[in-house]
């Protein structure tokens, strides 16, 4: 009989290896997070790298000392993902309201002009640097797309006014815009704010006037014919409380440069809907 | 999932060749005539059926810890068997592949199948995903080795240790003797796969459009 | 000699035949000055005179308590007519005091020779200089006496003065060596006794022969007083490269010339401090080269501080040619302008106006990796690899490859053949790294 | 322009008036010489297929451009370049649709899809050669001496069909210094005359398009080698593509590294190649191969020897 | 030290399991693969040594002789791996070599026959690392052709060592290794002729 | 002395691991993203493939080979691999921490990596002795750590590079191996036996 020198070479080195390893496992064991041969075992175990760590155990100890999320693996499926939330005892983050990225800014080329012609470059960061970047208002956008460039999931385009138009239903509101721009011009509001002061110059009324056409020149008129006491001025510039106001569309009227803007429709901000 | 979707995903949506990178080294190694493409991937994919079941069918009892060391011995014993088999009735089949047989023990898909589907699903399912997954990389490894032989010897199915020489599309000495060397290997897997990209990445966009 | 070069460096076209044998007139009196409160490295000053009040030249209107600071002095006598924002050459706006002249001329009373200068101790001396609002006039406007007095621990062994003019175009240091080597080695004496030092030597780049040889003449009976002939390269002027073309010694990265026993001055501060010293005189004006393609009239002039450029192109006879670029410093480091609209400050070394074809900057072509760029690079970086990190936001590499040791000189920008905004991208990740290392 | 308006940019404000395009038609004009030479000695059809390489990578490059709507820039001359550059490492006689595969296999694997100028790992040129070697080898090894006959040693019909490395290596047959030097003797277009590639470098050097470092230290290299080995130096100087490649091939600017000592490191890499593989080598030439392994190592040379800060304070060990 | 012991048991366990299915397969296959090889084997030689049905191993004689050709310091025969002789209906029709000669690419596995006039009655390649396409050539029938025929005393050389075979283009050395192995036969076909003596049991 | 450096030059250069005979082609994709990670990838799978070529030797010629069960040899080559590793990990984890975090982490990726098997089967297919197995164990993975390295250099200046979008990650990453495995050409017939032979 072949058989039986082969099961027994066979089965002996298999066992020999099962206690070696057992036993060197207990010898040599190291203290570690327990939660990290739980959230192992949760893993995929193809030690494909995808995450960025070696391998899944690397994962693992990464998940277990807080350096990686506990939906790194994007491999995982929801269940494993709340089954590692549920080993490192953490809630996963409720559902909150979206927030879309807002421009704040409509001083396109003819509404507010450029002090002169940049060459270099083509960052609005770089052109920032270089005597306070070429818009009249320095506060203004500088309209070489630097937050276009920034955005990775295809929800910022620059506009025919040469200014960035956000894309509501595309934006994730992750924040690499609001990064990008150099001068604070694009921020996250939730997606219900539908009346914005779309400026954010904080300079006085008379410099506004004299470098833009649609900036806000905080003459405080909205302030005034808000029903709901909604708006107040702060640095010279008209700022809506998201609680009170509900949309009524007063201020949008009445404001005299046209600087508050209804978001209604997509594009409402330097988008073809506002452009006419 | 019905047995045949989980079949279906193996050969294009997760083609382990193309898609997933999974098994590269015989794929670059063995592509060099569809014969051998033939061999190996069937080769392969009955270790992948056999490995999957047999390990689905031991899920449950298997301890955790010593799963990898468990896995390894089912395959292993699967591709021993394969090896055997062929070097009895495909003699010069088992002779071209060489040292890719054994090594399926080491290939990727096989391990990755086992443990992030044989591991977790019942039987019907990880055979479907098997036999998928198999045929699937069966049918990359023809068409780069299609590709292969085309460019670097002229001809198409082309057997030379069965005597067969195959159908010869153009002269021996215009064939771009490359494609059949290391080189030409990464080459035109590289190309494909990025021909496949190509062709998704234009498809998404015309959907996006529509 | 041996010495007088560094490694690395460029040969841009000099272009200083059109104001190198002219000799520096001084202007009338403008009708209007603008004198910037932060024209120099420190902390702005506080103006300490009111809208309506009556100046003379030479009366302190700006100051402030800071450690590092400049006090301000008006240029001409007038009326203060406002004290607001107003452009500048930095690009941004910044607040000055706007005199209106009285054409008078009329000097501040405090101005008047000093008899006592020989019994002056270094101390008396760094405090006139100081009280005398002068900076460095090379261009960085650091204040000198700050530069004078080494920090603890620290002390000098050696004065260079700094007579290169590297920069093309610009010649003012050239004309005020040839034609005031006294003055120079007046001012030398001066710094050498504010310092302490036993050793001068007065760095010249050969294309300099007249200046070598004028004050030569001057300084040959002169104890410890030396000129050393420089090689002709860009940027022979920067301080570290000066120091090591003459003294062979290294400036450690990240430290300033005190760490190796050096201070550098310019030409042009010795000049002004010999003349706050020995008449008494604050730092109100300086000699400036106007120059440049789209100038009719190129001149080396000597003009009140706050004079504005327009003004400064009238003089010289206006434009020949559309204006399409001016440019305040030299061609290599000097900065761009948007308006004329712009008063001449401390540390404005010249006026080039350039038009055509010349300031159109070219598409900018992939890198080619030539490696001119590296071997251009005094400070010896890689500022390919600079640009390319600081494009992908890897400012932790940019740091690594020494960033911050860049001394924009602009020689990379200048060699390389795909025009690749060198300088623009290291001077950003530079801002970068700075900007974060302050937020912790 | 908007009159009125001034520019404004980072400084500085003066530029060289050397540019991309500058360098590569200068390195153009530069390989005239061994074109000439090429042409003089083998005939028309030599003409043909540097006509054939050079059209064929300019078509190719704007092709592929066009076809992914980038930019095309065939007017910066560095396709040209590549194409001439393959079509003086080839041999004489290789049939014109080789030579046109191998331009097109250079601009579009081996340089646009890395991203076009600037990016590609490994010299275009060699690439293209090296995939002809390994595809048509048969074709790629027929060589014709300029002239049918060879006086210095008649009856010895194989001297037709042999470099005089490969009669060195396989027959011990060493060709004389002059015809070497001049150029008459079997091998690819370009590669026989020493004296027109030599004239071609001296006009690259003097307009500084290239230094000193990897040139010399590459020749010197071999030459050491060589002599160590106990082999005539200079014969392996002036034979095969070793000064083509020092002077034109390793000397590309995007494919060697751009650290002096890093240059100098990659070329004494090469010389190691170049005489190992003649003198142990399956192929009786080894310049094509030795540079582009190096090319392959050029990233991993630039990470170790980067220049010394200028005043970098040296760390104590 | 109880969980240690039960993994080692399931570990034992599955690799018996192994290990007996293993042993069952190599139980069917093992005489089939024996067999595969031996059938290669003999169509190999067949080819070489066209005629004969029957191939004896002769080891014994061939490290004999390999002994003594060493002691007497003559090269050549160490590109030999293997002697068979053939036998038609119990009479010897020639010998086949097993040569490995070094190419381009390593050895290439030769097998070279002999016909009992000294006359080279066939060459194959069994496995060889040759560049495709150029050295991988030797596998031409038409190129092996070239060898028939040529006579014991004679040394075969490629034309470019002045011999009498065209090599291969572009492949020279293959070409020279193919002349080696032939070389190699011939001279050991010649010393064992010699000594086994015409008329014995050859 | 010839012998060992001909095996060990021949597996670096001539017959290298990745470059000509395809094997580690995973790990050399994935784990090459950074010079340093593949460092330590390289060093792991050096020390890895030159213990498991000494014990899979023994395991061979004193176990299989004596008891006739040669077929064993996959079976039981891998299960040597896996242990092998895991024990390695272990170790090292409680006797050197420094060294556990400097390359522990790419341990157990080289279980899978089949250049470790490859060699082991190949040490057995060329009936090397235990020496000659350990400096081919040495050797070929001095050759995956040449290839690797070299070309996670090459990688990272690529980082800069304008790829077209469809070719970015592995198809370029393989058209680079592409290219490199042919300059490596350059080295085959290279007669190393002669140079060595020499010395």
């Amino acid at each position: 009989m072949t058989v039986i020198p082969a099961v027994l070479t066979l089965g002996l080195t298999g066992a020999v290896f099962g206690i070696v390893l057992a036993a060197a496992a207990k010898k040599f064991h190291v203290e570690q997070d327990p939660r990290q041969d739980k959230i192992c075992l949760c893993l995929p175990g193809a030690n494909c790298g995808a995450c960025g760590f070696p391998g899944c155990a690397g994962l693992a100890q990464a998940i277990a000392a807080g350096d990686a999320a506990c939906n790194a693996c994007p491999a995982c499926g929801g269940e494993m993902v709340s089954k590692i939330a549920s080993i490192m005892g953490i809630e996963l983050p409720i559902q909150t309201e979206k927030k879309v990225a807002r421009v704040l800014c409509q001083g396109s080329d003819d509404k507010s002009g450029l002090r002169y012609i940049y060459d270099g470059i083509h960052r609005c960061k770089a052109m920032n640097e270089i005597a306070g970047g070429a818009k009249s208002c320095v506060y203004g956008c500088l309209g070489l797309g630097s937050c276009v460039d920034a955005c990775a999931f295809d929800a910022i385009h620059m506009g025919p006014l040469g200014l960035p138009v956000v894309d509501d239903l595309n934006c994730t509101s992750c924040g690499l815009c609001v990064e990008a721009c150099p001068r604070d011009i694009i921020q996250l509001m939730p997606i219900s704010q539908q009346v914005v002061v779309a400026c954010n110059s904080k300079e006085k009324g008379a410099k506004v006037r004299r470098v833009c056409k649609i900036g806000c020149i905080g003459c405080g008129i909205c302030v005034k014919v808000c029903p709901n006491g909604a708006i107040t001025l702060r640095d010279n510039l008209a700022i809506i409380d998201p609680e009170k106001c509900d949309a009524c569309g007063i201020c949008v009227e009445k404001c005299p440069t046209k600087c508050i803007v209804m978001t209604k429709e997509p594009n409402a901000i330097n988008g073809v809907a506002n452009a006419g | 999932m019905s047995f045949k979707s989980e079949f279906n995903k193996g050969i294009i949506n997760e083609n382990p060749a193309f898609r997933m990178l999974l098994g590269m080294c015989p794929t670059l190694a063995i592509s060099l005539a569809i014969s051998n493409g033939i061999g190996m991937g069937l080769a392969a994919t009955f270790v992948l059926v056999g490995s999957n079941v047999i390990i689905s069918a031991l899920r449950k009892v298997t301890p955790g810890r010593i799963r990898i060391p468990i896995f390894i011995v089912v395959i292993a014993t699967f591709v021993t068997t394969v090896d055997l088999i062929m070097a009895a009735f495909l003699p010069d089949l088992h002779e071209v592949l060489g040292i890719f047989i054994p090594l399926i023990v080491v290939n990727c898909i096989i391990f990755a199948r086992a443990e992030a589907f044989a591991s977790q699903r019942g039987i019907i399912d990880s055979l479907a995903d098997g036999l998928g997954m198999g045929i699937g990389w069966t049918l990359a490894l023809c068409g780069l080795s299609a590709i292969r032989e085309l460019l670097g010897t002229g001809t198409l199915l082309a057997i030379p240790d069965f005597g067969f020489a195959g159908i010869r599309i153009f002269s021996q000495g215009l064939a771009a003797v490359m494609a059949i060397l290391p080189p030409g290997g990464f080459i035109t897997l590289g190309l494909l796969i990025g021909l496949l990209n190509l062709i998704t990445n234009r498809r998404k966009t015309k959907r996006q459009q529509v | 000699m041996a010495l007088g070069t560094f490694k690395g460096g460029g040969h841009p076209c000099y272009n200083k035949d059109a104001t190198l044998g002219k000799p520096i007139e001084s202007i009338s009196l403008p009708e209007k000055v603008v004198i910037p409160l932060h024209q120099h490295t420190g902390a702005p000053c506080k103006p300490v005179v009111n809208v309506g009040d009556e100046v003379k030249i030479g009366q302190k209107i700006g100051d402030s308590d800071a450690t590092l600071t400049a006090p301000i002095h008006a240029s001409i006598s007038g009326k203060v007519k406002a004290i607001t924002e107003h452009p500048q050459s930095t690009g941004m706006d910044g607040m000055s005091v706007i005199i209106e002249s009285d054409s008078f001329g009329t000097l501040d009373e405090s101005i008047r020779p000093r008899d006592n200068v020989d019994r002056l101790n270094p101390e008396e001396l760094i405090g006139i200089i100081k009280e005398a609002g002068i900076v460095g006039l090379g261009g960085a406007a650091f204040p000198t006496y700050f530069k004078l007095s080494p920090p603890k621990g620290k002390s000098f062994d050696c004065l260079l003065l700094n007579g290169a003019e590297c920069e093309p175009y610009l010649s003012a240091d050239h004309r005020l060596m040839v034609e005031r080597p006294n003055d120079v080695v007046d001012g030398a004496k001066l710094l050498m006794k504010a310092t302490g030092v036993k050793r001068v030597i007065i760095g010249i780049e050969n294309n300099k022969p007249d200046a070598i040889s004028a004050l030569n003449k001057v300084a040959k009976d002169e104890e410890g007083i030396e000129i050393a002939g420089l090689d002709v390269k860009y940027p022979q002027g920067a301080e570290k490269q000066l120091i090591w073309a003459i003294l062979r010694r290294e400036v450690p990265s990240g430290g300033l010339p005190v760490d190796v026993g050096v201070v550098v001055n310019n030409v042009g501060t010795a000049v002004a401090v010999k003349e706050a010293v020995i008449h008494g005189s604050p730092l109100v004006r300086r000699v400036i080269t106007v120059t440049g393609s789209c100038i009719r009239e190129p001149k080396n002039l000597m003009v009140p501080i706050g004079t504005l450029v327009s003004d400064i192109i009238e003089i010289c006879g206006g434009t020949q040619a559309p204006l399409k670029k001016l440019v305040v410093g030299g061609p290599m480091m000097g900065i761009a302008q948007h308006t004329t609209e712009i008063p001449v400050t401390k540390g404005t070394s010249g006026i080039l106006l350039l038009s055509g074809e010349e300031v159109v900057l070219k598409d900018v072509l992939p890198c080619i990796r030539c490696g001119k760029c590296i071997e251009a690079c005094p400070m010896n970086l890689m500022p390919l690899w600079l640009a390319d990190y600081e494009e992908a936001s890897r400012f932790d590499d940019c740091e690594r490859l020494g960033a911050l040791d860049c001394i924009e000189c602009g020689c990379c920008s200048f060699i390389c053949p795909s025009h690749r905004r060198l300088v623009e991208g290291i001077r950003l990740a530079k801002a970068e790294i700075v900007a974060r290392r302050n937020a912790g | 322009m908007e009159s009125g308006k001034l520019i404004v940019s980072s400084s500085p404000h003066q530029f060289t008036a050397i540019s991309t395009p500058i360098i590569m038609s200068d390195v153009l004009f530069a390989l005239m010489p061994a074109c000439f030479a090429g042409v003089w000695f083998f005939g028309l059809r030599a003409l043909g297929m540097i006509a054939a390489c050079v059209g064929s990578a300019v078509v190719t490059e704007a092709l592929l451009q066009k076809l992914c709507g980038k930019p095309i820039t065939v007017s910066d001359y560095s396709a040209a370049v590549t194409g001439l550059l393959l079509a003086l490492v080839v041999p004489p006689d290789l049939p014109i649709w080789v030579g046109v595969f191998g331009s097109v296999f250079s601009i579009s694997i081996a340089k646009f899809t890395f991203g076009g100028l600037g990016h590609n790992i490994f010299n275009p040129a060699l690439i293209g050669r090296a995939f002809l070697l390994a595809s048509w080898p048969v074709f790629m090894t027929k060589w014709r001496w300029p002239i049918q006959e060879a006086p210095w040693m008649p009856g010895f019909d194989a001297v037709t069909t042999a470099t005089p490395l490969v009669l060195m290596k396989h027959f011990n047959v060493k060709v004389p210094y002059n015809m070497l030097f001049f150029g008459k003797v079997a091998g690819t277009i370009g590669e026989t005359s020493a004296i027109a590639i030599l004239l071609g470098a001296a006009y690259l050097m003097y307009r500084g398009h290239i230094g000193i470092r990897i040139p010399f230290s590459f020749i010197g290299t071999v030459v050491v080698i060589t002599a160590l080995f106990g082999q005539d130096p200079l014969f392996h100087v002036l034979t095969g593509g070793l000064l083509l490649g020092a002077f034109f091939m390793a000397t590309d600017y995007v494919t060697s590294p751009v650290t002096p000592k890093g240059k100098v490191a990659y070329g004494i890499g090469c010389g190691v190649l170049v005489a190992l593989i003649r003198l142990y080598g399956g192929y009786p030439e080894g310049v094509c191969y030795a540079i582009l392994i190096m090319n392959a190592a050029t990233a991993l040379i630039e990470r170790y020897t980067l220049p010394r800060k200028f005043g970098e304070v040296k760390k104590l060990a | 030290m109880r969980e240690v012991l039960r993994l080692g048991f399931v570990l034992l366990v599955v690799c018996a399991i192994g290990g007996a299915v293993l042993a069952f397969v190599d139980g069917i296959t093992s005489d089939r693969i024996a067999a595969q090889a031996a059938i290669r084997l003999q169509k190999a030689l067949e080819d070489v040594l066209p005629g004969a049905a029957e191939f004896q191993d002769a080891e014994e004689l061939l490290q004999e002789v390999k002994a003594e050709a060493s002691k007497e310091g003559r090269p050549g025969l160490t590109v030999i791996d293997k002697m068979y002789l053939g036998y038609f209906q119990d009479e010897c029709t020639g010998l086949v070599f097993t040569c490995s000669p070094p190419g381009y690419g390593g050895p290439i596995e030769t097998v070279v026959g002999v016909s009992l006039k000294g006359e080279i009655s066939g060459v194959s390649v069994i496995r060889h690392a040759e560049t495709p396409g150029l050295g991988s050539n030797i596998t031409n029938p038409e190129f092996q052709m070239r060898f028939i025929g040529i006579s014991k005393g004679t040394e075969v050389k490629v034309r470019e060592d002045g011999g009498q075979i065209d090599a291969i283009t572009g492949a020279t050395i293959s070409s020279r290794a193919i002349a080696d192995a032939v070389n190699g036969a011939l001279l050991m076909f010649e010393i064992v002729y010699d000594k086994e003596a015409p008329g014995n049991e050859l | 002395m010839t012998k060992l450096l001909v095996i060990f030059f021949g597996g670096v250069l001539l017959n290298n691991f990745v470059l000509s005979r395809f094997l580690g082609i995973c790990p050399f994709l994935g784990i090459s993203q950074r010079v340093d990670t593949a460092a330590g990838m390289s060093i792991a799978v050096i020390f890895v493939m030159g213990l498991a070529s000494v014990v899979t030797w023994f395991f061979h010629n004193m176990i299989l080979v004596p008891m006739g069960l040669e077929y064993l040899q996959t079976i039981g080559f891998i299960l040597i691999i896996a242990a092998l590793v895991q024990l390695v990990e272990m170790v090292i984890q409680k006797s050197s921490p420094t060294l556990y975090q400097a390359l522990g982490i790419y341990l157990p990726l080289i279980t899978t990596n089949c250049a470790v098997l490859g060699v082991t089967i190949l040490n057995i297919s060329e009936s090397y002795n235990l020496l000659e197995a350990a400096v081919n164990g040495i050797a070929g993975s001095s050759g995956f750590a040449l290839a690797i390295i070299l070309f996670a250099a090459i990688r990272e200046r690529m980082e800069f590079s304008d790829i077209p979008e469809s070719l970015k990650g592995f198809p370029i990453a393989l058209i680079t191996a592409g290219l490199m495995s042919m300059a490596f050409l350059g080295f085959s017939g290279f007669k190393l036996g002669a140079l060595f032979g020499m010395m």
